[in-house]
């Protein structure tokens, strides 16, 4: 057996793969739910738990690897820009969707069917 | 350099095209005259070139050339010289007669004069290019107003006119990237990266030197065969043809009856035969053979054809089946006749597809019990369906014969068996053709016809124009003769050197 | 009796030499990050498993604002700063809004998932994604060696007003472009 | 002048070709004019082919070195393919023939066609058939021959077809085409074989290659090319197995049953073989073949003459018959008979043949000879030249027919008994029904409603001019020496072998007295005699069903075979085409299953995808660590 003072250590110490591995969670957690989910909002939620957690690895690479500057943060930030557009057009269209059809629930919109 | 006489043909319809843009749709008047008009300017280019050609000197004449794409050595080079300056004089024709055969179209005149025009000089730029490119760039291009045209102005009979629209141009584009893969092959084999080009002479210089060998030409011509045997409608990639002349308007069917099958036959000669002729050679038992299957079992179908439309393509199908056996038999005879009998045979069918136009235009009939005993009140049309008859089954006299005899000659020798079967469709010829005109125009009178009028006018230009040069090259075949012998002679030792090469069905044949 | 005593007797000694190795700051740190790690990951579930689609909403911007926290416990004061204004923030904001667009009558039932089936083949994809993820994580030996570097803010503002102006437009013309987009779809481009 | 006309020899077929311009597009709606037009370039053409006949008298041509004059028509690949004109006195006594007959029956056709709104087209077409036959028979080579040759073919197409709004003659018109063109298909192939073997189709130089070549590589390959070429004759001349279309031909207007189907194009054939002689000569497989098919034809003819109504048909099948006759005499290598008969049997049949026509028209259309009767009384002059004509073909002298006649029974004696027999026995019904004919239709009562009457002037004396010729045509040509100009190799001293001549007399009375007695005199009743010979008169009437036959094989190789084709081109070539687009929809359909339109079924294909890429990553680096011992 892995020796617990070991592995105590190795947890308590927190580093790159805490934050790794929490972020690895939390995106599957938003991957779970992406698949799972029904309704449209819920669904754009969980987009945003998974470009959260990709924001995290970007942050935690920027603090804990040996870079000169705060070019992952800046990534970051553009993700952040992108996921606001990305979250604004998604409420647009699911408002739309649900003005045209009645509904948000996406397993009753089947257009792409092929 | 003179005047740029190639350009101004190729040009002619063109400018007209893009001037029709700007005339309004419902004068229909001024739109079908400025078709006219520029057909028959082309078609009088035409002709000074065709009787300015100088028979002595031979090779590639009234040549202009200038660098477009020097990069890949692409050129805009016209010219034409003894295969293709028949061919060109069966373009100018031919404009002529399919602008006054859709003289009195009615559903947007304007868009279909513009596409005719452009179908036109699609046809002229591929038989006046000396450029590979260039070729293939006016081979694609016809594609498109033909398709548009079917589409548009089509008819359906058998099939839906959407369905043998699609049908044309799969056969087609199929065809086409098969022969494609080919020329790419040939382009890139010829000559090292950096000195490539697409001219014919510098490709055909490449062949001379040994560029392709024997086994890249074995490798290559079927594909390129595929390309031009599709488009000439060649046994068994012929059922788009009978299809798409029975839903094409009169000029499409017209154009590519008379025009594109012989493109195709224009290419296998130009890219297939003579820049891989040791490939043509090693094919050609196979292909000989399938072409005279081509011819016995279409001229069987249009035994058992009722419409119209679909026996003059089966015919046609069956036709160009000799122009392909004359082809690929390979020797200086057979391919003169083949090349005289591509003209002969445009001509012949596109007479053909007028008269039909026109009586299906006024009647809007086309199968043969419906039609009958026209020859009561139409003797024009009578006199065009004869002439065209006659000429479709080989009457001495006529433009047909003396190109079909050549065609023979040259096979015999060397093919007899199949030369036997193909002489023998002969009188299968006799029978169809005869059987359409006897009931078609011959027997009692019928009064639903009373008051449908005779060919007269613009209706005639057709009749008159094709009738000149079918009776007269029939009469007086030196005149084309002697230009397709100068285009010929000069590729004998092509075709000597070859005699003993390999073919498919081994050994020396 | 005195086997068990002898046992805590044990754990209390090895506590008391686990305080003796430890930092205390590390001990602090981990603490602080397994806190809102685990808070984090807990309105994670929150969002997906809550009945309620506003409550949904409400754990989301939960989850943010630990991230956020998580943000600022690794020094990113002003990715933490702008995680809560704009996540935390306007975000939320917008999916509540579209909650209320949307609304429905049975406001308790309002996040339905879908069937057994769906939850076990996502759970396969996501468990095996995340076991993927982690492992690439667990091996890649990556040393942790922070440099240090001056405040946030002004090495961001350098870094984007330098180097990265080219995207910092594109990012400005990008949400221009989605807010406008958004306004027509919302709006309705064939009722003008 | 007779150089002039020897040096325009070309101008012969070219005057009725150019009148078949000037009629066909200008003057067709105006009759008279058509008709003078049509009747000066004929009548044009004859005075020059007297010319050249006595050119040839005073320059004297012989066979052996005729007069040639030509140009060159076409070069194509390495071809050189001329036409011109080749005079020699066969040629001359073909031109005068046929001028002679064309001016006769044009000058016919004035009277014959005059209510006929059509009558511009006829001249125009008789124009283009005279100028087609003409080059025909001026053929320097083979080529030019066979172009000719198909002209007139479509000359008869379309002259037999001129009553276009009659269905059965549409269908005799297109017969004719295709069962002459089955023919020609043999003989083009003859010709092909000619070119490609010796380069040129010249009968010049042939007739200096074709020897050499004989003694070079023997017979056999150049009996290949005699047999070919003699199946152009077989259809041209109305040979069995190909005379089928000459009957029913007789449905186009008299004037061109006489012209084209008694006295000109169908001699084309044996005239070919004439030309060509030197070829045939040489080659006596093909010469028994000519022989017994020519001997075969004439009998076969004849008996099923024999049993026919119609008069006109009648008088087809005599003329197949004596086409027969004409290619047995070729067969057994007397050009001198062949060519002799072919020119009297010319005069005659044409004269018989107007006779008709006049007959016909003066009965109002009617054709059975049994509905005729005491024709005599009423169309003396008629009768008179039909009398002539019968005596004629009968080979009674001092006829036309007994001279040529009896010249071929003599040529046949020469060579085999059982083919004189067979001749002979021709000769003996031909005798029978041309009198019955002659006894039907011009003897006994005059029928009530009878409405014949003498015939215009335009219509009798061309009849008149012809019956002098069918007269004097045998004699003159016996006794001026019709042999001493056309003969082949080495001219022969024939003179009248009187046992043959007296039994074939003889034969020939016989003949008109059994038909005298059958039926004038009615002692035997005609229907008892066919009674009697039962399946025999039945074959002879149905012409031995050999239509029937073609009909049912037609059907069979032609018109099932056409549907079959259809059937695979439909579904079978078409049918691969439209299965491989249906393959490629299939393909389509089958692909986009997965298209389900559920987004999230999307997704969780794609992160399928991811975590496939993260775990090839995975194991790739796990690989990696282990090799280079945990580090990258």
């Amino acid at each position: 057996m892995m020796n617990i003072m070991e592995f105590m250590q190795l947890a308590t110490h927190v580093g790159l793969h805490h934050f790794l591995l929490f972020s690895a969670i939390l995106f599957a957690i938003g991957l779970f739910g992406l698949l799972t989910k029904k309704g449209l909002i819920p669904i754009l939620m969980c987009v945003e738990l998974m470009l959260n957690a990709v924001n995290i690895n970007l942050v935690a690479f920027n603090h804990y690897m040996p870079v000169p500057d705060y070019s992952g943060q800046l990534m970051a930030i553009f993700s952040v820009a992108v996921a606001a557009s990305e979250i604004a057009v998604g409420v647009a269209l699911a408002f739309r969707i649900y003005r045209d059809y009645g509904t948000v629930n996406v397993d009753e919109l089947k257009e792409m069917k092929g | 350099m003179g005047f740029p006489l190639l350009s101004t043909v190729l040009c002619a319809p063109l400018v007209a095209a893009l001037g029709l843009c700007f005339v309004p749709k419902d004068d229909r008047e001024t739109i079908r005259r400025v078709a006219a008009a520029a057909t028959i300017f082309m078609l009088c280019l035409v002709l000074y070139a065709f009787f300015h050609f100088d028979t002595a000197v031979g090779g590639v004449q009234f040549a202009e050339k200038f660098p477009w794409v020097a990069d890949l050595g692409v050129s805009y080079s016209v010219g034409v010289d003894g295969i293709s300056m028949p061919l060109l004089l069966l373009v100018g024709v031919i404009g002529v007669s399919a602008v006054y055969t859709s003289w009195n179209t009615e559903k947007r005149p304007r868009e279909f004069f513009i596409l005719l025009l452009l179908l036109i000089a699609g046809v002229t730029g591929t038989f006046i290019a000396q450029d590979l490119f260039l070729f293939l760039l006016s081979y694609e291009l016809f594609v498109i107003p033909v398709f548009i045209m079917v589409l548009v102005w089509g008819s359906t009979k058998r099939l839906p006119k959407e369905f043998v629209a699609m049908k044309f141009i799969v056969f087609l584009l199929m065809g086409s990237a098969f022969m494609l893969v080919g020329v790419v092959m040939l382009y890139v084999t010829a000559y090292p990266a950096g000195e490539r080009t697409f001219d014919f002479a510098a490709l055909r210089m490449a062949e001379e030197m040994g560029r392709f060998s024997d086994s890249f030409q074995i490798f290559t011509f079927p594909l390129l065969l595929l390309g031009f045997g599709s488009l000439l409608s060649m046994f068994p990639f012929h059922s788009w043809s009978p299809d798409g002349h029975a839903a094409a308007p009169t000029a499409v069917s017209m154009i590519h009856a008379g025009i594109l099958k012989k493109l195709g036959a224009y290419g296998l000669i130009r890219v297939g035969v003579l820049l891989l002729p040791v490939g043509a050679k090693y094919w050609s038992p196979l292909i000989v053979t399938t072409a005279v299957m081509g011819v016995l079992y279409a001229a069987y179908i249009v035994m058992a054809q009722k419409d119209l439309k679909y026996i003059i393509g089966y015919s046609s199908v069956s036709h160009m089946g000799y122009i392909l056996l004359g082809i690929m038999t390979l020797n200086a005879t057979s391919i003169s006749g083949a090349v005289a009998n591509m003209v002969a045979h445009g001509m012949m069918t596109a007479l053909f597809f007028s008269q039909i136009g026109y009586i299906y235009e006024r009647t809007h009939l086309r199968s043969i019990p419906e039609l009958r005993g026209l020859a009561h009140y139409m003797p024009h049309l009578t006199i065009g369906f004869m002439l065209a008859g006659m000429t479709s089954l080989g009457l001495p006299g006529l433009i047909e014969f003396l190109p079909e005899f050549t065609i023979f000659v040259g096979t015999f020798g060397v093919y007899p068996v199949q030369a036997l079967v193909a002489i023998f469709v002969i009188v299968f010829t006799a029978l169809y053709v005869l059987r359409l005109l006897a009931t078609l125009l011959f027997g009692p009178k019928d009064e639903k016809f009373a008051d449908v009028p005779d060919e007269r006018g613009a209706s005639m230009v057709p009749l008159l124009v094709l009738g000149a040069f079918i009776v007269g090259f029939g009469l007086f075949p030196g005149f084309l003769m002697n230009v397709i012998n100068c285009g010929i002679e000069p590729l004998a030792p092509i075709f000597e050197q070859i005699a003993n090469a390999p073919t498919l069905m081994g050994g020396v044949r | 009796m005195d086997a068990i005593l002898g046992q805590v007797h044990e754990v209390v000694a090895w506590a008391f030499a686990l305080a003796n190795e430890y930092d205390v700051s590390s001990l602090i740190e981990a603490g602080v990050f397994f806190l809102f790690a685990g808070l984090a990951l807990l309105f994670a579930c929150g969002v997906i498993f809550l009945r309620n689609v506003v409550h949904s909403a409400l754990s989301l911007t939960a989850t943010f604002i630990c991230v956020a926290c998580l943000y600022l416990s690794i020094g990113a004061d002003f990715m933490g700063a702008v995680q809560i204004l704009v996540y935390g923030g306007a975000v939320a904001v917008l999916i509540v809004m579209a909650i209320m667009l949307t609304r429905r009558d049975d406001m308790a039932h309002s996040n339905p998932s879908r069937g057994l089936l769906q939850h076990v083949a996502a759970a396969v994809v996501a468990g095996l994604f995340l076991l993927g993820m982690a492992a690439v994580a667990v091996l890649s030996p990556f040393q942790s060696a922070p440099l240090p570097l001056g405040d946030a803010a002004p090495g961001l503002a350098d870094l984007m007003l330098t180097h990265y102006v080219l995207p910092f437009e594109v990012a400005a013309v990008l949400l221009l472009i989605a807010m406008i987009g958004a306004i027509v779809l919302a709006k309705g481009a064939d009722e003008r | 002048m007779f150089d002039f006309a020897l040096y325009h020899a070309w101008l012969i077929p070219l005057l009725p070709a150019l009148a078949f311009l000037v009629i066909g597009l200008g003057t067709r709606q105006d009759k008279k004019t058509s008709a003078i037009i049509g009747i000066a370039a004929i009548g044009a053409s004859f005075l020059l082919s007297l010319g050249v006949v006595g050119a040839v008298l005073s320059h004297r041509i012989v066979m052996a070195e005729p007069f040639v004059m030509q140009t060159v028509w076409a070069r194509i690949g390495g071809m050189e393919l001329g036409m011109g004109a080749l005079i020699d006195p066969l040629t001359a006594m073909m031109l005068v023939v046929v001028t002679t007959v064309a001016l006769m029956v044009n000058v016919y056709s004035v009277g014959y066609m005059e209510h006929d709104p059509g009558m511009g087209r006829f001249f125009a077409f008789l124009s283009l058939f005279a100028a087609s036959m003409l080059g025909l028979v001026i053929s320097v080579n083979f080529l030019q021959m066979y172009i000719f040759w198909e002209g007139v073919g479509l000359c008869s197409y379309l002259l037999i077809g001129f009553y276009y709004y009659k269905i059965s003659a549409r269908e005799a018109a297109k017969k004719a085409f295709i069962t002459t063109r089955i023919g020609d298909f043999g003989m083009l192939l003859g010709i092909l074989l000619i070119q490609i073997t010796f380069g040129t189709v010249d009968f010049i130089q042939l007739k200096a290659l074709v020897p050499d070549f004989i003694w070079v590589s023997g017979t056999s390959f150049m009996t290949v090319i005699g047999l070919l070429l003699f199946i152009g004759p077989i259809g041209k001349s109305g040979q069995f197995p190909l005379h089928v279309w000459l009957p029913d031909a007789m449905e186009g207007p008299t004037p061109v049953s006489a012209l084209i189907h008694a006295a000109t194009m169908v001699v084309a054939g044996v005239y070919l073989i004439g030309r060509a002689y030197f070829i045939f000569s040489e080659l006596p497989i093909v010469l028994n073949v000519i022989t017994w098919l020519g001997g075969f034809t004439a009998f076969f003819a004849a008996t099923i003459a024999v049993t026919q109504r119609p008069f006109k048909r009648i008088l087809a099948y005599s003329t197949i018959s004596q086409l027969g006759y004409m290619m047995l005499a070729l067969g057994v290598g007397s050009l001198t008979a062949s060519m002799f008969h072919l020119m009297t049997h010319a005069f005659f049949k044409a004269l018989m043949f107007l006779c008709a026509g006049a007959v016909i028209e003066a009965m109002h259309e009617e054709a059975d000879i049994f509905k005729m009767g005491g024709l005599r009384h009423r169309m003396p002059v008629t009768f008179k030249c039909m009398t002539i004509g019968v005596l004629a073909i009968a080979g009674l002298p001092p006829f036309a027919g007994f001279f040529s006649k009896d010249a071929i029974l003599a040529a046949a004696a020469e060579v085999s008994f059982p083919l004189y027999i067979l001749a002979s026995v021709t000769a003996f019904l031909t005798a029978f029904y041309m009198s019955r004919l002659l006894f039907v239709a011009f003897f006994g009562e005059v029928q009530d409603d009878c409405p014949a009457q003498e015939t215009n002037a335009f219509m009798r004396w061309p009849l008149v001019v012809l019956a002098v010729l069918s007269v004097v045509s045998g004699a003159w040509g016996h006794f001026v020496g019709f042999g001493d100009w056309v003969y082949y190799g080495v001219h022969e001293e024939e003179a009248i072998n009187w046992t043959i001549a007296g039994s074939s007399i003889v034969l020939s009375l016989l003949a008109m007295w059994l038909a005298y007695q059958i039926y004038v005199e009615k002692r035997w009743s005609s229907f008892q005699i066919a009674r009697r010979l039962g399946v025999l008169y039945d074959l002879s009437f149905h012409a031995y069903y050999v239509d029937e036959v073609y009909a049912f094989v037609r059907e069979l190789t032609v018109d099932k075979i056409g549907r079959l084709a259809v059937w695979i081109d439909n579904h079978i070539v078409d049918g691969i085409v439209h299965g491989l687009g249906r393959l490629a929809k299939g393909v389509g359909v089958v692909l986009a299953l997965p298209q389900c339109g559920d987004t999230q079924r999307y997704v969780a294909v794609f992160y399928t995808g991811v975590i496939a890429m993260v775990a090839y990553s995975l194991f790739y680096a796990i690989k990696v660590l282990s090799v280079t011992g945990g580090a990258f």
